[in-house]
């Protein structure tokens, strides 16, 4: 049957994974670190809608916290933080050009296809929905580590670490309906303890290198240093 | 019986000796148109020798003094060994082929060791080339013996000459290796041209006279004597080895009175020919040696291998 | 009971450790000691009141040694016990892994060799005491020196217990662990520390190579009990892995070229009394464990591996003994020799594997026999001549043998056993290194008997190797006694040196000496013995030993081969008293002293005579390849024209060849390859993640 | 099973108590105490087990079975004499003016959290819980890393969060994988990550999800391993950080990451059917053991130098728990103790080395054994433990695996060999002329506390000679359970 004969709930759900591939893919191009956040901004508040909804049509309750959980944390107060540390640390003018960005995108497709490749062997098993689901959350999540690769900024590799999660997440949600609610909360506070404790990184960074540029942070090597 | 027999050749051997060198230096003496000393000079000299009041150097101690005695006794034994006008002798149980290279070992290892004693140059300069041509020249005859004992499947020496006369006449080609690798090493061994030369006393040419060069009075004796024996060991070794004919094998008066006349014949023709050659070649430099001595021990090997090959094979 | 005794003499290997940490300077023994027996005890030492607590007390010495011999004592009597009873004992510790428990077994093999580590253990211990006085006042705590001895020892005495392969390798690795603090135990000079680590480093990968040879049989026998082990049936292939394994780990510890370089290094670097256990036991027990396994554990026995260990045996009897001939260093030089003995003892086992593959079991008896006997005697004077190095050491604080000379006029006793050492291992009638080598040439002398004609070629051409191989030791060890014994004293610490009155001391030298001897005189009754040995490992009892009586020695038959030491030595001696009568007695002409013949230059110096270096330079030429000499000559000219030399100095060393080709290659590859991988660790943080970016895409696209 | 439940609740207060605590001195003899408490229960715990076999607690919360009992009895034993030694070490620190009281109020504090963590990792019985006590983990010693504010150990701390973080997301991945793959089967609930459950019904898993599963849960759990290439986070890590720290680092966190794993494994190995995930952790193990025993050629410093011989036994254990043989299962988890033991030993003794001279340098550090002998003889004694020399337990383990691999996969033998061969070369070239040798001028005696050490390679030791009973039933019942055979 063709993606018209698939219920609502379905398309729906597919057209949520879209978008948030969509906006990782933003993420993978986009230069100026305030953007980067707000798109970021826009995954978690897209995740939160995902799993509202499923909460909604398939009715389970917990999931509906969950989602208010990464509304919270993921839709506003990283973001929000993040927004703050980067205009206090002076960063919002900051330009991280990555360098062959063509190239990057390009990897990043060729990334999605891979998912979807990987992710083939369990069509067998479970509905199409889930399928790309799974494919599009890990997607996502590879998305997120390319983008980690490529940056130089600090603040970047957070917030693909962080997409990262969301990828994780959206597969929870969207194939196994949410995780446990022990794990579902442990999660949540190790993200937030994680958020902080990035931001105290953040100038502790800054004030042994007076920069975010990771690239500096390479005394710790096992190359010859001649 | 046998035992007396064994003793009496013993003593038969170290009677004879001096008259082979005396025989030998005549020949040679002949054959340089100089007027020849006796046959007996040798006796003389040992006798004058004796009687002299021996005289130790300063720095000497009682290895210099115990030395002559060991290596005269360790020439004796191995001497008591070797079939010289009979064979089936009891001695020959005691010490085998192998034990008789030990002997010789034994008494130069003692010499060697005395002519450092003193600590003169010559003393160690004679020490390291004895040992050196030494440790070339055992290993040769040592193969060169193994050779005969393979073929005998005994190291046994009577038992070997037993076996040489009783398979008669066979052309055997390790023999000939044998033979060649055991006369090169005798004449190495006991210091003749050329690769020593026991009439000079030039420094630098110096090997075996070079060790002995502190001794005197019966110590020179015994050790002279001693050398005596040991070059004469060597031609009874080759005669009697590879041309036993004659010897005797049973111990009637006849036989044995055959086998001195044989053996005495057998060991004036090969005087006669180390005297030759002795006059023919030149004494060689002393790192040429080296390479007249790994001649010989190729030899020996070669026989050995020879015998492994072309004759052992089944 | 045999076993028994062993485990007591184990124990007091471990208990003589534990003392000397206890009698250590802040140790139990000498702190909280109660009155009632410190009194006696210092009366029994003969030492008033409490030393000082930083030095140690003759306790520290003498009870660690006292508790050795009688390790050394129980050893022995075990040995014998288990050698003539000619059963095994077995017993199972509850010690080890869960499912596999300590066995411990006592069989002749295992007594045999415990006489040949029990008597230099005892001579040991005898020497030790005063050896060790030295040590006491240096920056070095003798309890670290007692402790690690005593574990060496317990751990050689439970490698020949070992009855499994767990044991067997916890027990070899204590030894060569304990032998590595010994070795390091003076470790201010760099070298003792390089050599340490060389040695320790050789010893782990050998250790290695024996477990996985094990591990072989492990995986056929289905476990690691030696009988389990035993009923192991691997096919050729795998059997040949096995072998070459063993080969490897064990020849490594024996010190076989190219894997020897450890050895010289190592055992000069220990206290004298620890080289000489080292080299006169520690290689006999690898000897022993290559016995174990090759004729013991492996089922069958292939005639390739008798070439092979024949080939690498010869090798390293003649590379070790040249190399032996240019050392100038006592201790390096009885190394090399070790080396070279060894290369001996291996050479008659490949004899012996060679005969037994080709189904002459009787040859095959009489190889073993001659490895057996000269690992014996290897171990006697080997030790006879370290403890003498260790004399000498201890006296005039000398190892260099250019600078010694004349000794046999300030040590006469010593001289006199040390001679009989040197004669030994010259292999000369009527002493105990002759009869072993006698016996090696007389089992190669049947290779006649076998088949194949490349054996038949090959056996004589490893005796001719073998008779070149005894000609060098004897030059080599005539020039030892030469240049440190006689002549001229050629430095002034020599020639003041005090002679040896320390009676332990000349005690341990004078009974291995004594043995060396007698093993010599009397081989027939030792061979006799281990008739019980050769039934148990290759079924066969050697019939005719004996067959003219206990004075003749006939290997293979009374007219084949015959030879008596005892006759040879009372000849030896009635001729030369029979002289010594005749020329002295009848003449009485007194020796008139003089000054020895100088060309008339007036007066001998010390500067005059051969050096050791000199002595052995014919051999460095005619054997000039195998050498890497490296020669430096600086001479000072002045005078018109820089004609005339002021100055000359001249100095050579010869340094190994297995250093060149296969030991710096392999550390510069080490290196090379280490750098090359340290370019991975770039230290950008971006990398890693690509690392593990890549890790994750690679293993998804490999599973799906 | 109150006792687990003490065992959790015993570190979570210290935690609570000490962050709110500002004398360090008090603090740390607080942390030894809750340390010591938490040793009882654990103690209280492993004879209960002993008794009444593996417990499942009534919320089916926490499991208890002998494969992780007496691990957890190892955590409480090393995080306790590790306290003990970090008494006199931080004091020094805070003498030499490297760490404030307000820092040292929350390494305390986070040291208990860390216990924390380990305890939850341990005894927990669902996946998930398991994950996020893996992430609680790092969060804890993150900070504790760049305690010194140091350059140096602010970029180790980042390359351990962001390292960490990452991998550990995967892992969650993989645990969301397994979860729907569980959901399958078990439908819809909270006991779907349960690990009996998953367990007790493994052949039941969809074996397409699971594979996926494992390789995130391998990559994620495998970089706190610190398997090869996936390690690099490690030794700068354990460098720069406090030496207590990098003592529990090596002595516990790496045994608990592979404890996961190894927990995964033994569901994927029920689900597949097949030996994928034995190959995937062999391929692993064997590249971290020869790669890190190429990088101790290299070191430097001194602690960087032993975190790599950690990898290296790390990678040995995770191929040995690969090769999945009863006896290379068995050796693996003996290893695990003693790696742990001889590992903590070592650091410690280390730290004292590096106050002693007042560097991490190898090549300013000289002559320990004249300086003070008991640190030297440590140093000495536990690298030759930790080199798998007998009668130390490391040996054992070694042989087993030795001979275990030359039974099922011959050809990898040389590589072990080699392996072996290299990282001692490498570990004692670097250690020689630090403990042997004559005495500096620059180098004074200090004052250490060695008792640790002197246990846990007394522990080591008697370990090596014969492992006592209850142990081994542990650890052959541990080997059934993982390998499906008795050693026994």
């Amino acid at each position: 049957m063709g993606f018209a004969g698939l219920s609502l709930y379905s398309q729906a759900v597919l057209l949520f994974a879209g978008l948030i591939a969509l906006t990782s893919f933003l993420m993978l191009g986009q230069s100026r670190l305030v953007r980067l956040v707000l798109v970021f901004a826009v995954q978690g508040m897209l995740l939160a809608a995902t799993t509202a909804m499923v909460a909604g049509v398939l009715d389970f309750p917990h999931l509906y916290i969950s989602a208010g959980l990464s509304f919270l944390l993921k839709g506003i107060l990283i973001p929000v933080m993040l927004h703050r540390l980067i205009h206090r640390l002076g960063l919002h003018r900051e330009l991280d050009t990555i360098e062959h960005p063509a190239r990057v995108t390009m990897g990043g497709a060729f990334l999605m296809v891979f998912s979807y490749y990987v992710s083939l062997p369990v069509v067998a098993h479970s509905p199409l929905v889930t399928l790309n689901a799974i494919a599009v959350s890990l997607a996502v999540v590879l998305l997120g580590m390319l983008l980690m690769i490529t940056r130089r900024q600090a603040v970047a590799h957070v917030v693909g670490f962080m997409s990262i999660e969301n990828g994780l997440f959206f597969a929870a949600v969207v194939s196994t309906y949410g995780m446990p609610m022990v794990v579902e909360l442990g999660v949540a506070a190790d993200v937030l303890v994680a958020a902080v404790v990035f931001g105290v990184f953040f100038f502790q960074i800054r004030e042994s290198i007076d920069s975010l540029d990771v690239d500096r942070l390479s005394k710790l090597s096992e190359a010859d240093k001649s | 019986m046998a035992w007396l027999m064994a003793i009496f050749q013993t003593l038969l051997f170290i009677g004879l000796a001096p008259l082979l060198a005396g025989w030998i230096k005549r020949v040679k003496c002949r054959l340089q148109n100089r007027k020849a000393p006796s046959l007996f000079q040798p006796y003389r000299d040992l006798r004058k020798l004796y009687r002299k009041r021996p005289i130790v150097p300063h720095p000497a101690s009682w290895i210099f003094r115990a030395a002559p005695y060991i290596v005269f006794a360790s020439t004796v034994l191995a001497a008591a060994t070797v079939p010289l006008v009979a064979i089936h002798l009891p001695t020959a149980r005691v010490a085998d082929v192998i034990v008789l290279v030990g002997f010789f070992a034994l008494g130069r290892t003692f010499l060697v060791l005395a002519g450092m004693d003193i600590g003169t140059t010559f003393g160690g300069m004679g020490s390291s080339r004895e040992m050196t041509i030494s440790s070339l020249a055992e290993p040769a005859m040592l193969m060169a013996v193994f050779t005969l004992a393979m073929s005998a499947h005994t190291t046994n020496l009577s038992q070997a000459v037993n076996f040489v006369l009783d398979s008669g006449l066979v052309l055997r080609p390790s023999f000939v290796f044998a033979m060649g690798g055991l006369i090169l090493v005798a004449i190495a061994e006991t210091g003749r041209i050329p690769v020593d030369n026991p009439a000079t006393h030039l420094e630098l040419t110096m090997i075996h006279e070079a060790m002995i060069l502190e001794y005197s009075g019966r110590w020179l004796a015994l050790i002279e004597w001693a050398s005596q024996i040991k070059l004469m060991l060597y031609g009874v070794l080759i005669a009697n080895i590879f041309f036993p004919w004659g010897i005797a094998e049973t111990f009637t008066l006849n036989a044995l009175g055959m086998g001195l006349g044989m053996i005495v014949l057998k060991l004036a023709v090969l005087a006669v020919m180390l005297a030759l050659s002795e006059v023919l070649f030149a004494k060689m430099r002393i790192f040429r040696v080296q390479e007249y001595l790994s001649f010989a021990y190729l030899l020996s090997v070669l026989g050995m291998l020879s015998h492994i090959i072309l004759e052992a094979a089944r | 009971m045999a076993l028994f005794l062993a485990g007591i003499s184990v124990l007091a290997a471990l208990l003589s450790g534990l003392a000397a940490l206890a009698a250590g300077p802040n140790g139990p023994l000498r702190q909280g000691m109660p009155g009632w027996m410190e009194k006696p005890l210092f009366r029994i030492l003969r030492e008033n009141g409490r030393p000082a607590p930083g030095r140690f007390s003759r306790l520290a010495r003498t009870i660690p040694f006292l508790l050795l011999g009688v390790s050394g004592g129980f050893s022995v009597a075990a040995g014998i016990i288990a050698l003539l009873g000619g059963t095994t004992r077995t017993a199972t510790l509850p010690l080890g892994l869960p499912w596999l428990n300590w066995h411990l077994a006592l069989d002749p093999l295992a007594g045999f060799f415990f006489c040949v580590l029990g008597i230099p253990l005892i001579a040991a211990s005898l020497f030790g005491p005063d050896y060790v006085r030295e040590f006491e006042c240096g920056k070095h705590t003798l309890s670290v020196l007692g402790l690690f001895t005593g574990l060496f020892v317990a751990g050689m005495e439970l490698v020949l217990l070992a009855d499994d392969a767990f044991l067997f390798m916890i027990a070899w690795e204590l030894m060569s662990v304990a032998s590595y603090f010994l070795v390091a135990y003076q470790h201010e000079n760099a070298a003792n520390r390089r050599a340490a680590f060389l040695y320790l480093l050789m010893a782990e990968i050998g250790a290695i190579a024996i477990i996985l040879a094990f591990g072989v049989l492990a995986a056929f026998g289905g476990g690691l009990i030696f009988e389990e082990l035993r009923n192991a049936s691997p096919n050729p292939a795998w059997s040949s892995i096995a072998f070459v394994l063993a080969l490897a780990g064990f020849g490594m510890k024996a010190g076989l070229v190219p894997l020897h370089t450890w050895l010289p290094e190592a055992h000069p670097a220990a206290p004298s009394h620890i080289s000489a256990l080292m080299s006169g036991v520690m290689l006999k027990i690898a000897v022993y464990g290559f016995i174990r396994f090759a004729f013991d554990l492996l089922s069958s026995v292939l005639w390739q591996w008798g070439v092979v260990v024949l080939l690498i045996g010869s090798a390293s009897a003649v590379l070790g003994i040249l190399y032996a001939l240019q050392q100038q260093n006592l201790k390096r030089l009885l190394a090399y020799s070790s080396v070279e003995n060894v290369g001996i003892i291996f050479t008659a086992l490949g004899l012996a594997l060679i005969f037994q593959s080709s189904g002459q079991s009787q040859l095959g008896t009489l190889g073993l026999v001659a490895a057996l006997l000269h690992a014996l005697n290897h171990a006697l004077f080997k030790s006879l001549l370290f403890l003498g190095a260790g004399a000498i050491l201890h006296q005039t604080h000398e190892q260099s043998l250019e600078n010694m000379g004349g000794l046999i006029h300030r040590v006469p006793k010593l001289a006199a056993l040390f001679l009989v050492g040197t004669l030994s291992i010259a292999a000369l009638p009527p002493f105990n290194g002759f009869v072993s080598e006698w016996l090696f040439f007389q089992t190669a002398l049947q290779a006649g008997s076998i088949q194949s004609g490349i054996l038949r070629s090959l056996i004589p051409t490893a005796s001719a190797v073998l008779a070149l191989t005894s000609a060098l030791a004897a030059t080599c060890f005539v020039k030892v006694y030469g240049v440190a014994f006689l002549g001229l004293s050629r430095s002034r610490h020599i020639a003041r040196a005090r002679d040896v009155h320390h009676p332990g001391m000349l005690a341990g030298l004078a009974l291995l000496a004594i043995c060396c001897v007698l093993f010599g005189v009397l081989p027939t009754p030792l061979i006799n013995a281990l008739g019980a040995l050769t039934q148990s490992l290759t079924g066969f009892v050697l019939p005719n030993i004996s067959a003219l009586g206990w004075l003749w020695l006939t290997p293979v038959a009374p007219e084949v081969a015959a030879y008596s030491p005892a006759l040879v030595l009372l000849g030896t001696v009635a001729v030369g008293w029979l002289c010594y009568y005749l020329l002295y007695r009848r003449t009485g002409l007194e020796p008139r002293r003089a000054e020895p013949w100088d060309c008339g230059f007036g007066g001998l110096t010390a500067r005059t005579q051969y050096t050791s270096g000199a002595f052995s330079m014919p051999i460095r030429r005619i054997f000039e390849p195998v050498f890497d000499t490296r020669e430096t000559i600086e001479e000072q000219t002045e005078g018109p024209a820089n004609t005339r030399v002021t100055k000359l100095r001249y100095q050579f060393q010869v340094l190994d060849r297995a250093w060149l080709v296969l030991y710096e290659p392999s550390g510069r590859a080490v290196t090379r390859l280490a750098r090359w991988v340290g370019r991975l660790q770039t230290g950008n943080i971006r990398t890693y993640l690509g690392y593990s970016f890549f890790t994750l895409i690679v293993l998804l696209w490999v599973v799906s | 099973m109150i006792a687990a439940y003490l065992i959790l609740l015993i570190p979570l207060a210290g935690m609570a108590i000490l962050g709110l605590m500002a004398d360090s001195r008090r603090a740390g003899r607080i942390n030894i105490r809750c340390n010591a408490w938490a040793l009882a229960a654990s103690i209280w715990l492993a004879v209960d087990v002993l008794v009444r076999g593996p417990r499942l607690s009534s919320g089916q919360m926490l499991y208890i079975d002998s494969f992780n009992v007496y691990l957890v009895v190892l955590t409480a034993f090393v995080g306790l004499t590790t306290s003990i030694f970090s008494g006199p070490y931080m004091a020094h620190e805070e003498e030499t003016g490297r760490v404030n009281a307000r820092r040292l109020r929350l390494y305390h504090s986070m040291y208990q959290g860390f216990m924390l963590a380990m305890y939850l990792v341990l005894t927990t019985n669902n996946m998930g819980v398991l994950w996020v006590a893996m992430e609680g983990a790092t969060l804890a010693t993150v900070l504790l890393v760049s305690l010194y504010r140091t350059p140096e150990s602010v970029e180790a701390a980042w390359k351990y969060f962001i390292l960490c973080g990452v991998g550990i997301a995967l892992a969650l991945f993989g645990t969301v994988l397994l979860y729907f793959a569980a959901e399958q089967k078990l439908g819809v609930g909270g006991n779907a990550l349960l690990w009996t459950v998953l367990h007790e019904n493994a052949g039941a898993l969809e074996p397409t999800i699971m594979r996926l599963a494992f390789v995130f849960l391998l990559v994620g759990y495998g970089t706190k391993i610190g398997l090869v290439p996936l390690h690099n986070w490690l030794p700068d890590a354990h460098s720069e950080g406090p030496t207590p720290m990098s003592a529990i680092l090596s002595g516990l966190l790496l045994n608990d990451a592979l404890y996961a794993v190894v927990r995964c494994k033994m569901l994927v190995d029920g689900s597949l059917g097949t030996d994928m995930a034995g190959y995937l952790m062999m391929g692993f193990g064997l590249l971290s053991f020869l790669v890190a025993a190429l990088f101790l050629h290299r070191q430097t410093d001194i602690k960087r130098l032993f975190s790599y011989s950690s990898i290296e036994h790390m990678g040995l254990m995770t191929f040995a728990f690969g090769v999945g043989s009863s006896w290379a299962t068995f050796a693996a988890l003996f290893h695990m103790t003693t790696h742990s033991l001889t590992k903590s030993a070592i650091f410690v003794t280390v730290g004292h080395a590096a106050q002693l001279a007042g560097t991490q340098r190898m090549d300013r550090i000289r002559g320990l054994i004249l300086t003070q002998p008991a640190i030297g003889w440590g140093l000495l004694i536990g690298t030759v433990a930790i080199a798998g020399f007998p009668p130390f337990g490391v040996f054992a383990s070694e042989f087993l695996v030795l001979v275990a691999t030359m039974r099922d996969y011959p050809w990898l033998t040389p590589l072990l060999l080699v392996g072996i061969g290299v990282a001692f070369a490498g570990l004692f070239r670097h250690l020689h002329p630090v403990v042997y040798g004559d005495i500096p001028e620059n180098q004074k005696p200090i004052s250490a506390n060695l008792m640790g050490v002197m246990i846990h390679l007394a522990l080591v030791l008697w370990l090596g000679l014969s492992i006592p009973g209850f142990l081994g039933n542990w650890f052959s019942q541990a080997t059934q359970l993982i390998s499906g055979a008795s050693p026994l």
